[in-house]
C-alpha cells in the first residue's frame, strides 16, 4: 500500500518535472545540430513559471469550454502519465487502466483541446482542430496496431504486464517483428507530438500550423499549462516507446536505490530517444499536410508487417 | 326448405326492380333483400355446422360447408355493395353522369339496369354455390358472365363497350372450354356410373366413385376446367379482360366481381380438383395449379409497378390474389386447403372494402388517374382516404391485417411440401406487389393536397365503408368460433378429406 | 405486461382523440403520460426478470393455424426490454412539450396513437416467443414507424424517405420469413423454444441458406451496409422523438434478431458465418462513420453514426461466432458481452443525442449545421447534454461508450492469441480499424458540437434560440446521467448479463470480467488487461483540482480580462471568419477522395479584377456511392423490365384470344401425357 | 340383320358426318363471305342434328331425339336466322378480312386437327373396345377438331359478328363431343346449355349492334384504348 503510495508521488513528480527537461532538451540539441547557440535547456522552466503569473486575455466569443480545456488536458495527460511503467516495471495504477487507457485518455485531451480551438470563433481555431483531429484519426490505426502487436506478445495489454514480459526475455527487442512495431511507434510518436515532418511546434505560419493554431487564443497560465501537457504528452509517449521496446533497467520495485538506478537508464534511454527525434526533425522539411496520410500509412503498413511477422515466427 | 329461399330472395328482388318504376322503391328493394339474404346465409351456415351437409329439391341442390362458406362471403359483399350503392348513384346523379344528363326518368332507366341485373347476378352466383350438378354449376357460372356484361356497359361509354365485348368473349371461350371439361369428366364417369340420369353429373355422386375414373380422360377434362374457371377466375393468361372489365364497372359491381365471383369461380375448380385429386394422386393436377398460380402472381407484379389508373391497380392485385389462392390449391394437403379458405374469406371482405374506397375518391376527385389526383386524399377524405390506404397495407398482406396470416399458412403449407421455388418465388412478387400498391397509393392518400374542401360524411357510402372496416379490422385478431370452424370443415372439403 | 395494457390505453386515447377533435391542451399530456407508465411499468417488468433470474411467459391462442399469442420475458428479451422502457420513458417525458410545440393541434392525438403502437409493437417483438406473432409485431413495428416517419407528410423529403424505408423493410421482411420458413421445416414446430439451437439439426445448405436470410432480414432494419441507404433518409426527417427512438432503439430490434438468431437458434456456425458478420461489421463501421463526417445536417450525421455503431456492435457478435465455432465459450461470452452491452450504450446516448438535436431544431429551427453556432449561450444545459452524448459516442473515458469499445477491443485481442489459423489475422485488424473509427467519430463530434454550439450564431434563427422546456431538458438529463451511471458504473452492471450468457453458452459471465470487489472491469483475467473507469473519473477529478488550487494560491495575482479574438486585423470578428463544417471536414474529405469523388464548384464575382472578389459561392457534394451505383441501376432495370413487361396487356382482344389458345394446345399436347 | 338395324353401320354413317363437319368447318374458315359463314354454320348445326338423331335411333336413345330436335331448332334455324337480321341491321361490307389470308388459314386448321388426333389417341382404350367407346374416340377427335379450328376462328377474324360465328362452331364442337361419347348429357343440362347459347348470342348480338353505333365499324381489332 504505502510502496503504491510512494510509487504514484514518485511518478507524478517524475512526469511533472522531468517533462519540460525533456523539451528543452530536444530544442537545444537540435539547435545546436543547427549549429544555433538555441536557448538553455532549462528555458521550458522558465517560460512556464512566466507563462504561470502573466494575466490572461480570454476570447469575448470563447464559453467555458474554452476555460476548462486547459484543466481538463493537463488531467489527462497527467493520469496517462501515471498508467505507465516509467522506471518501475510495475507502473503504478497499470491496474486501472492499461495501453487502450492511455490512448483513450489522451484522446479525451485532444477532443477538449480541438472544441477550444473551434470555441475562439477565429478561423485559425478551427484550421488546428480540423487538421489536429484528421492526423491523430489516421495516425490512429498505427498506433493502435502496433500497440496490439506488443500486447498480442505479452497476452495483455496490461503495461505492467507487458514491460514485465519483455524484461522476462530481454533482447526480444531483435526480433523483426518489435524493430517494426518500434519503427511504427515512432512515426506515430512524430505525429502524435507534433513534431516535424508532420508539424512544426516553432510556427505561426497559418498555412503550416496545426497544433499552435488551435491554442492561439490562449493566454497565461491556461497557456502554460497546455504547453506543460504536450510536454507531458510527449514525456508519456516517448517513455511508452523506450519501456516497452527496451526494458533495461525498469526496477521492479520501489526502493530508493533501485528507484535510482532506473532512474538514470530511464533518463539516458529517453534522452537518446530524443536525439533520434532531433535527428529526424533536422534532416526533414515539413511535409505537406496532404502528404502527411502517405507517412502514416506507411507507419501503418509497417504495424501490419509487424503484426504478419508475429505470426511467422 | 332454405336453399331455395336462398334463391328465391334475390331473383324476386330482380324482378321487382325490374318493374319497379321509382327510384327508392328500387333502392330499398335491393336493401331488403340482401338483407334478408344475409341473415338466410348466416341461418345456413348455422345449418350446415349443424347437419353437415343439407340439401334441397331431392338433391339438385346440395350444400356442404364450402358451398356454405361461398354463399355467406358473396350475400356478405351483397349486402356491403347494396349499401354503398345507394350512396354512390346518387352521388353520380348529382355529378349528372349519366348519358342525358341529370334527367330523371332516364337515370331512373339507367338505374334499373344495374338495380335489376345486380340480384340476378347475384343469383346465378348463388346457383353455382348451391348447385350439386356440375352441369348446372357450368349454366350458372356462364349465367353469372351474362348477367354482369351489362353491368360492366352500364356507363355506356366506349371504353366500356370494349371491355363488355372483351369479357364477353373471352369469358365465353373460357366457359366453353369448361363445358368441354365438364363433357368429358362425364364420360370418364359414364362407363363407370353408366347412368344417363341426372343424378349421373352431381358432384356428391361423382366424388364417390372417383378413384376409378378413365385416368387421361380426367386428366385431359381437368386442364380444360382448369383453362376454363381458370378464365372466369382470372388466372393468367387468361386474366386478361379483368383490369378492363373492374375499371368500367360502376364500383359496387366491381366490388362484387373481383371478390364474390371470383370466389365462385374458384368454387368450381375446387370441385373438380377435389375429383381429379381423388381420381389421379394430387400431384398432377398440384403441379399444373401451381404453375398457373405463381404464373398469375408475377404477371401482375409489372403491372402494379407500373400503372397509372387505381382500379386497373385493384384489378391486378386481383389476379394477385387469384394466383395466391390457386397455388394454396396446388400446394394442397389440409394446411394448403386451409391456407385457401382463409384467404378466400379474408380477400373477399378486404377486396371489397378497397374497391368502395376507391369509388369514393374517384367520385371525389372525378377521375381514377393517379397522375390527375396530386396527392392529400387523406386531408379532403378524411375517412375514405385514411381506409382506403389501411385497406391497401391489408391486400398486400401486412399486418395485423389477416390477409398476412393466411398468406403465411399458404406459404408454411408450401415449405413442408417442399415446393422451394414457389413459395421463394411468392414472397419476391409480394414484396413487388407491395411496393408497387404503397408507391402509388401512398402518393394519392398522403402529400399536400389542392385546396378545397373537406368531405362531409356520406351517410350511405361511409357506413357501408366502416362496416367491412370494422369485420376487417376485427378479423386481423380474432375469428369466431363458428366461421372458424366453417372455414375449417370447408378446408376439410377441399382436401378431400371427408 | 401492464405496460402493454398501458400503451394500449395510450392508443386507445389517441384514436379517440382523433376521432373527437377538439381537444385541450391537457390531451397530448395525458396520451404522453400513458406512455410514460408504460414505460416504467416494462422497465420494472425487465428489471425484475434480469436480476431475480425468473422466465415469465403468457400465451394465447387464437383461432388461425400458427398465430398464438405467446410472450416470453426471457433475459435477452428482458434486457432489450430494459433498453426501450428506458428510451420509451425519456422520450415521452420528451414529449410532453414536444407534441404541442412542434405538431399542428389536432393531430397529437393520432401521433400519439401511432407512438404507442410503435412502443407497444416493439415491446412484442422483444418478447414474442412464436414465429408468426413475432413477424406480425414486426411489421406493426414497420408500419407504425413509417406513419410516424412520414406523419409530416406535406413535405416531399418526408415521403421519400419513408417510402425507402417502408419498401426495403418489406424486402427484409421478406427475407427474415423465408429464413424462418427454412428454420421451421427443421422444427415441427413455430414456437421459439422448440427453434433453439434448431440451426445445427439442418442439412448445411439449409442452414447455410437460413443464417444468410436472417442475417440480411435483420440487418436491413438495422441498417448494415450495403443495406443502410434507407436509414439516413428515413430517420432525419421524422419528429425529433421519434428520430430519437428510432435510431436508439427500433434498429436495435435488427439487432435483437440477429442475437435471437445467432445464439439461440444457432449453436456453434461455420467460419464464414462470423467471418462475414465481423466483415460486414467493420465495413459499416468505418463507411458509417466516414460518411458521417461529410454531412452538416445534423440529424443525418446522427442517422448515419447509427450506422457506425451497428458496425461496432456487429463486430461484437462477429468475434464471437467466431470463437463459438472455434470453441472458445469464454472469449465468446466477452465478445457477447461487449456487443450487447454497446447496444445498450449506443441506445442511450444516441436517443440523447437526437433529442438534444430536437432541441436545436426547435431552437434554431434547421437541420443545417452552417447555420447555428452559439447556441451554447443561448441554450447551455441542451449543449452540456449533447456534449455529454458527444463524449459517450466517441468513446471517450469514462462514459459508457468506452467501456463498451473496450470490452470490444479486448474480445477482438484475445482473439489472436486463442483462434489457431489464419483468421486471427482478422481480430487485430478489425482492432486497428475500429480504432480509426473510434477517433474519426471524434473528430465528427469536434465538428459536430463546435459548429453547433460553440463561436458565433451564423444564422439570425440561431442568434434569437431559446432554451427548450424543462421537460425535454429533464428527459436530456436523465439519459445523460444513464450514461455516466453506466459508465463508471459498468462493472456493478455487468452481472446483468450473467443470465443471458447463462441461457446461450451456460455459465454466468461477471465472475470473470469483474474483479477488484466491482470496482474493476478486467478482460477475462487481471492479467489480460483491466480499466476502471470509476477510479479514472476520480482521478481525474483531482488532477484537475492540482492546477485549480496553484492557480488559487500563486495565481491570483495574475489578471485576467476578456477581449476580442484575433482577426487579422479586419475589422472585428465576425461569423463570416468562422470555420465551416464543410471546411472542417476538408481534409478528410481529400484523404479519402477515392471514396467520396467531392465535385466541387466555385463561382467568383469580381469588379475591378479577380484578386478582389465581390462574393464567392463554394458548393461541394460527395458522390452517394452505394444509391448511384447499386440502388439506382437496381431501380431502373426493374422498371425497365417492368414496362416491357407490360406490352402483354396491348388491348387487342386477338392477342388476348392467342394467349389462351396457345396455353390450350400446348396443354393439350403436352399436359395430357404428363 | 338388315343393315339399317346394325350398329356398325350407324357408327360409320356418324363418323362419316362427323368427317363432313369438319370439312365443312374448315370451308368456313377459308369462306370469306359473312353470309356464307352463316349458312355454313346453319348446314353444320343441321349435320350435327342428324347425327344426334342417328345415334338416337341406333342406340334407342329416346331422350337423344329431344336434344336432336332442340339443335335442329335452335342451332339450324334460328340462329342463323337472327345472325342475318343482325347482319341486315348493320349494313357492314360482307368481306371478312382475316389476319392470316385463306391458305395459311387452311393449313393452320389442317395442323390443328392434327393436333385434335394426337390428343384423342392417347385417351383411346382398344382394351375396352365396345362399339361405343372406339365410335367415341373417332368423334371426340373430330369435336376437338372443331373445337380448336372455331377458336382459331374467333382470334383469325377482326370483325365481332365473325368472332360470334367462331364461337358458335367452337360450341358446335362441344356439342359434338357431348352427342358421340355420352350420347347426350342429361336432358336438363342440354336444355340449360342451349337457352344459355341463345342468351349469349342476344347479349353478343347487342354488344355487337351497339359497337356499330359508336364506333361506325365492326373491327373489334379496333377496340384496343384499354391498355396496361
Amino acid at each position: 500500500m504505502i510502496e503504491q503510495v510512494v510509487g504514484v508521488v514518485t511518478q507524478m513528480a517524475l512526469v511533472l518535472f522531468l517533462s519540460p527537461l525533456i523539451a528543452g532538451f530536444i530544442r537545444t540539441l537540435k539547435a545546436r545540430l543547427q549549429t544555433r547557440r538555441g536557448p538553455s535547456v532549462l528555458q521550458p522552466y522558465r517560460d512556464l513559471y512566466k507563462l504561470w503569473r502573466k494575466g490572461m486575455v480570454i476570447p469575448e466569443t470563447a464559453s467555458w469550454i474554452f476555460t476548462a480545456t486547459p484543466y481538463v488536458l493537463f488531467a489527462t495527460t497527467l493520469l496517462a502519465g501515471l498508467l505507465i511503467p516509467a522506471i518501475s516495471a510495475q507502473a503504478p495504477l497499470s491496474l486501472f487502466g492499461g495501453v487502450l487507457a492511455v490512448v483513450y485518455l489522451l484522446a479525451l485531451g485532444r477532443f477538449f483541446l480541438a472544441l477550444g480551438g473551434l470555441d475562439t470563433g477565429s478561423s485559425f481555431g478551427g484550421l488546428g482542430s480540423s487538421r489536429e483531429m484528421t492526423i491523430s484519426a489516421i495516425a490512429e490505426p498505427a498506433l493502435m496496431l502496433a500497440v496490439f502487436t506488443v500486447a498480442l506478445g505479452a497476452g495483455s495489454t496490461n503495461l505492467s504486464v507487458v514491460a514485465q514480459s519483455a524484461l522476462g526475455q530481454s533482447w526480444r527487442f531483435l526480433a523483426p517483428s518489435q524493430m517494426l512495431a518500434f519503427a511504427a511507434l515512432f512515426i506515430a510518436l512524430i505525429a502524435e507530438t507534433g513534431r516535424i515532418p508532420v508539424d512544426n511546434p516553432a510556427t505561426h505560419l497559418e498555412l503550416t500550423m496545426i497544433h499552435e493554431a488551435m491554442i492561439l487564443e490562449y493566454s497565461g497560465p491556461y497557456l502554460g499549462l497546455i504547453e506543460w501537457s504536450a510536454a507531458m504528452k510527449q514525456l508519456v509517449l516517448m517513455a511508452l516507446l523506450v519501456n516497452v521496446f527496451f526494458p533495461f533497467g525498469l526496477s521492479s520495485d520501489w526502493s530508493p536505490t533501485a528507484i535510482l538506478i532506473s532512474l538514470l537508464w530511464f533518463s539516458a534511454k529517453l534522452l537518446v530517444l530524443a536525439a533520434a527525434v532531433v535527428l529526424v526533425e533536422t534532416t526533414n522539411a515539413k511535409l505537406r499536410l496532404f502528404r502527411v496520410p502517405e507517412l502514416l500509412a506507411v507507419a501503418f503498413v509497417l504495424s501490419a508487417m509487424a503484426l504478419i511477422s508475429t505470426f511467422l515466427f | 326448405m332454405l336453399l331455395p329461399t336462398i334463391l328465391i330472395v334475390p331473383l324476386a328482388a330482380g324482378a321487382l326492380s325490374f318493374v319497379a318504376r321509382r327510384r327508392r322503391l328500387m333502392e330499398s328493394v335491393n336493401l331488403v333483400a340482401f338483407a334478408a339474404l344475409f341473415i338466410l346465409a348466416v341461418a345456413l351456415v348455422g345449418q350446415v355446422l349443424r347437419a353437415g351437409v343439407i340439401s334441397g329439391w331431392n338433391g339438385f341442390l346440395h350444400a356442404d360447408s364450402l358451398s356454405a362458406l361461398v354463399v355467406l362471403l358473396t350475400a356478405f359483399v351483397g349486402l356491403v355493395c347494396s349499401i354503398y350503392a345507394v350512396g354512390y348513384f346518387r352521388e353520380d346523379e348529382r355529378n349528372q353522369v349519366f348519358e342525358g344528363g341529370s334527367a330523371g326518368a332516364i337515370a331512373g332507366s339507367t338505374l334499373r339496369k344495374y338495380y335489376a341485373l345486380t340480384p340476378l347476378f347475384v343469383f346465378s352466383m348463388l346457383l353455382v354455390a348451391l348447385a350439386d350438378n356440375l352441369g348446372v354449376m357450368w349454366v350458372a357460372l356462364e349465367a353469372t358472365t351474362l348477367t354482369s356484361v351489362f353491368l360492366v356497359t352500364f356507363y355506356g361509354r366506349a371504353t366500356s363497350l370494349e371491355a363488355a365485348w372483351k369479357y364477353a368473349i373471352i369469358g365465353g371461350v373460357g366457359l366453353s372450354m369448361a363445358l368441354l371439361g365438364t363433357i368429358l369428366t362425364y364420360y370418364s364417369a359414364h362407363n363407370i356410373l353408366a347412368t344417363e340420369t341426372l343424378a349421373s353429373l352431381n358432384w356428391s355422386v361423382l366424388v364417390t366413385h372417383a378413384a376409378q375414373f378413365d385416368k387421361t380422360t380426367m386428366k385431359l377434362a381437368f386442364i380444360l376446367i382448369l383453362l376454363g374457371y381458370g378464365t372466369k377466375a382470372g388466372v393468367a393468361p387468361m386474366h386478361t379482360w379483368k383490369p378492363d372489365a373492374y375499371s368500367e364497372a360502376p364500383v359496387p359491381a366491381a366490388a362484387i366481381l373481383s371478390s364474390a365471383t371470383l370466389n365462385c369461380a374458384l368454387y368450381g375448380l375446387v370441385r373438380f380438383y377435389v375429383l381429379a385429386s381423388r381420381c389421379l394422386d394430387g400431384n398432377y393436377p398440384g403441379r399444373l395449379l401451381l404453375l398457373f398460380g405463381v404464373l398469375s402472381m408475377g404477371i401482375s407484379v409489372p403491372f402494379v409497378l407500373i400503372q397509372r389508373n387505381f382500379r386497373r391497380l385493384l384489378a391486378y392485385h386481383t389476379i394477385d390474389h387469384a394466383g395466391i389462392m390457386v397455388t394454396a390449391l396446388g400446394v394442397g394437403g389440409p394446411l394448403g386447403a386451409f391456407g385457401l379458405t382463409l384467404h378466400m374469406t379474408f380477400h373477399t371482405v378486404a377486396k371489397s372494402l378497397l374497391f368502395l374506397c376507391a369509388g369514393t375518391v374517384f367520385q371525389h376527385f372525378r377521375t381514377d388517374l393517379f397522375g390527375k389526383i396530386k396527392g392529400g386524399a387523406i386531408r379532403l377524405l378524411p375517412f375514405a382516404g385514411t381506409v382506403f390506404f389501411m385497406a391497401t397495407l391489408a391486400i398486400v398482406g401486412t399486418p395485423p391485417f389477416s390477409l398476412f396470416q393466411s398468406e403465411f399458412v399458404i406459404l408454411r403449407a408450401a415449405f413442408t411440401a417442399g415446393h422451394y421455388v414457389s413459395a421463394v418465388l411468392f414472397v419476391v412478387f409480394g414484396v413487388g406487389i407491395f411496393a408497387g400498391a404503397v408507391l402509388h397509393v401512398g402518393g394519392l392518400v398522403l402529400g399536400p393536397s389542392e385546396p378545397g374542401p373537406v368531405a362531409p360524411w356520406y351517410p350511405w357510402r361511409d357506413s357501408a365503408v366502416l362496416l367491412s372496416t370494422a369485420v376487417l379490422v376485427v378479423m386481423g385478431f380474432w375469428l369466431p368460433t363458428p366461421m372458424f370452424d366453417l372455414v375449417r370443415s370447408a378446408a376439410g372439403i377441399v382436401s378431400g378429406a371427408q | 405486461m401492464a405496460g402493454l395494457l398501458a400503451y394500449a390505453l395510450g392508443m386507445a386515447a389517441g384514436l379517440a382523440g382523433y376521432a373527437w377533435k377538439r381537444t385541450g391542451a391537457w390531451f397530448p399530456k395525458l396520451l404522453c403520460f400513458l406512455s410514460l407508465t408504460g414505460a416504467l411499468l416494462e422497465l420494472a417488468a425487465s428489471l425484475g426478470a434480469l436480476f431475480s433470474r425468473s422466465e415469465l411467459a403468457w400465451s394465447l391462442s387464437s383461432g388461425i393455424p400458427y398465430l398464438t399469442y405467446s410472450v416470453r420475458l426471457d433475459p435477452l428479451s428482458a434486457y432489450f426490454v430494459l433498453a426501450l422502457s428506458l428510451l420509451a420513458a425519456a422520450a415521452s417525458v420528451y414529449s410532453f412539450d414536444y407534441i404541442p410545440r412542434s405538431l399542428p393541434g389536432d393531430s397529437s392525438g393520432v401521433f400519439s396513437f401511432f407512438l404507442n403502437l410503435l412502443l407497444l409493437s416493439l415491446t412484442l417483438v422483444f418478447t414474442a416467443s412464436s414465429v408468426l406473432f413475432f413477424l406480425i409485431a414486426w411489421e406493426l413495428m414497420t408500419v407504425s414507424a413509417y406513419f410516424l416517419v412520414v406523419f409530416h407528410h406535406e413535405s416531399e423529403e418526408s415521403r421519400k424517405g419513408g417510402l425507402l424505408y417502408l419498401l426495403m423493410s418489406r424486402g427484409g421482411s421478406g427475407m427474415m420469413l423465408i429464413g424462418f420458413l427454412l428454420l421451421a421445416v427443421g422444427a415441427g414446430s413455430l414456437d421459439f423454444t422448440a427453434l433453439h439451437g434448431i440451426g445445427q439439426t439442418l442439412t448445411p445448405s439449409f442452414g447455410a441458406a437460413a443464417f444468410l436470410l436472417l442475417f440480411l432480414g435483420f440487418g436491413v432494419k438495422a441498417g448494415i451496409i450495403p443495406l443502410h441507404i434507407w436509414l439516413p433518409a428515413a430517420h432525419p426527417v421524422a419528429p425529433s422523438n421519434i428520430s430519437a427512438l428510432m435510431s436508439g432503439i427500433v434498429i436495435k430490434a435488427g439487432i435483437y434478431g440477429m442475437a435471437r438468431v445467432f445464439f439461440d437458434f444457432y449453436g456453434a456456425l461455420p467460419v464464414w458465418a462470423g467471418m462475414s458478420v465481423l466483415v460486414i461489421g467493420i465495413v459499416s463501421a468505418l463507411l458509417g462513420v466516414l460518411y458521417a463526417l461529410m454531412e452538416h445536417d445534423l440529424k443525418r450525421l446522427l442517422a448515419y453514426h447509427s450506422i457506425e455503431n451497428i458496425g461496432i456492435i456487429l463486430m461484437g457478435f462477429g468475434a464471437a461466432l467466431l470463437f463459438r465455432s472455434f470453441g472458445y465459450p469464454k472469449l465468446a461470452a466477452l465478445a457477447l458481452v461487449a456487443g450487447l452491452f454497446h447496444a445498450l450504450n449506443h441506445a442511450v446516448f444516441k436517443c440523447l443525442l437526437f433529442l438534444s438535436a430536437g432541441g436545436v431544431l426547435q431552437a434554431a429551427h434547421t437541420r443545417n449545421m452552417e447555420q447555428m453556432g452559439g447556441l451554447i449561450r443561448r441554450m447551455p444545459s441542451t449543449a452540456l447534454f449533447f456534449l455529454v452524448g458527444a463524449i459517450a459516442i466517441s468513446g471517450l473515458p469514462p462514459l459508457n461508450g468506452f467501456v463498451s469499445e473496450w470490452l470490444t477491443y479486448q474480445a477482438l485481442l484475445s482473439g489472436y492469441g486463442a483462434t489457431p489459423t489464419l483468421t486471427r489475422l482478422a481480430f487485430p485488424v478489425a482492432g486497428a480499424l475500429l480504432a480509426l473509427t473510434a477517433a474519426l467519430a471524434a473528430a465528427c463530434f469536434v465538428k459536430a458540437f463546435g459548429i453547433t454550439f460553440l463561436a458565433l450564431p451564423r444564422g439570425e434563427e440561431a442568434a434569437k434560440a431559446r432554451e427548450v422546456s424543462f421537460s425535454m431538458r429533464s428527459a436530456m438529463a436523465a439519459l445523460a446521467l444513464v450514461c455516466v451511471l453506466l459508465g463508471l458504473g459498468a462493472a456493478w452492471f455487468l452481472p446483468v448479463f450473467d443470465p443471458i450468457i447463462q441461457q446461450v453458452l451456460g455459465f454466468a459471465v461477471s465472475p470473470n470480467l469483474v474483479a477488484g470487489n466491482g470496482l474493476i472491469l478486467t478482460a477475462g483475467s487481471l492479467r489480460s488487461g483491466s480499466v476502471s473507469t470509476a477510479v479514472m473519473a476520480v482521478l481525474l477529478m483531482l488532477l484537475g483540482a492540482m492546477p485549480l488550487l496553484g492557480w488559487l494560491v500563486w495565481g491570483r495575482k495574475s489578471t485576467r480580462a476578456a477581449g476580442p479574438a484575433w482577426d487579422c486585423g479586419l475589422p472585428g470578428l465576425t461569423a463570416e471568419n468562422e470555420y465551416t463544417a464543410t471546411a472542417f471536414s476538408k481534409p478528410l474529405r481529400m484523404i479519402f477522395a477515392a471514396l467520396f469523388r467531392p465535385r466541387r464548384e466555385i463561382q467568383a464575382e469580381f469588379e475591378v479584377s479577380p484578386y478582389y472578389p465581390k462574393a464567392i459561392r463554394f458548393e461541394s457534394e460527395i458522390e452517394p456511392t452505394f444509391e448511384k451505383h447499386v440502388y439506382d441501376p437496381l431501380r431502373h432495370s426493374v422498371l425497365a423490365a417492368a414496362s416491357w413487361m407490360r406490352r402483354i396487356q396491348t388491348g387487342s382482344i386477338h392477342a388476348y384470344l392467342t394467349y389462351i389458345f396457345v396455353t390450350l394446345v400446348l396443354l393439350l399436347l403436352f399436359g395430357v401425357r404428363g | 340383320m338388315i343393315f339399317w338395324q346394325d350398329p356398325q353401320f350407324g357408327n360409320r354413317l356418324i363418323t362419316m358426318m362427323a368427317a363432313l363437319v369438319l370439312v365443312l368447318q374448315i370451308l368456313m374458315v377459308a369462306q370469306r363471305s359473312i353470309v356464307g359463314n352463316i349458312r355454313g354454320f346453319g348446314i353444320q348445326s343441321f349435320l350435327l342434328a342428324s347425327i344426334a338423331a342417328t345415334i338416337a335411333y341406333f342406340n334407342h336413345a329416346t331422350q337423344v331425339y329431344i336434344v336432336a330436335a332442340l339443335t335442329l331448332v335452335f342451332k339450324a334455324i334460328v340462329l342463323p336466322l337472327i345472325l342475318e337480321q343482325l347482319v341486315e341491321r348493320i349494313q357492314i361490307r360482307q368481306e371478312i378480312e382475316p389476319f392470316l389470308n385463306a391458305p395459311l388459314s387452311v393449313i393452320v386448321s389442317g395442323l390443328l386437327t392434327l393436333v385434335a388426333y394426337i390428343v384423342a389417341e392417347s385417351l383411346h382404350r382398344p382394351e375396352q373396345g365396345t362399339a361405343q367407346t372406339s365410335l367415341g374416340h373417332n368423334t371426340l377427335a373430330v369435336a376437338l377438331a372443331l373445337f380448336l379450328i372455331g377458336f382459331f376462328m374467333m382470334l383469325n377474324r377482326r370483325k365481332a359478328l365473325t368472332q360470334i360465328l367462331g364461337l358458335l362452331s367452337l360450341e358446335n364442337g362441344l356439342f359434338l363431343a357431348a352427342i358421340s361419347l355420352t350420347y347426350g348429357m342429361p336432358l336438363l343440362i342440354e336444355l340449360g346449355i342451349t337457352f344459355d347459347l341463345l342468351v349469349a348470342v342476344l347479349v353478343l348480338g347487342v354488344l355487337v349492334y351497339r359497337i356499330r353505333e359508336t364506333f361506325d365499324s365492326m373491327d373489334v381489332s379496333k377496340l384496343s384504348r384499354l391498355r396496361g
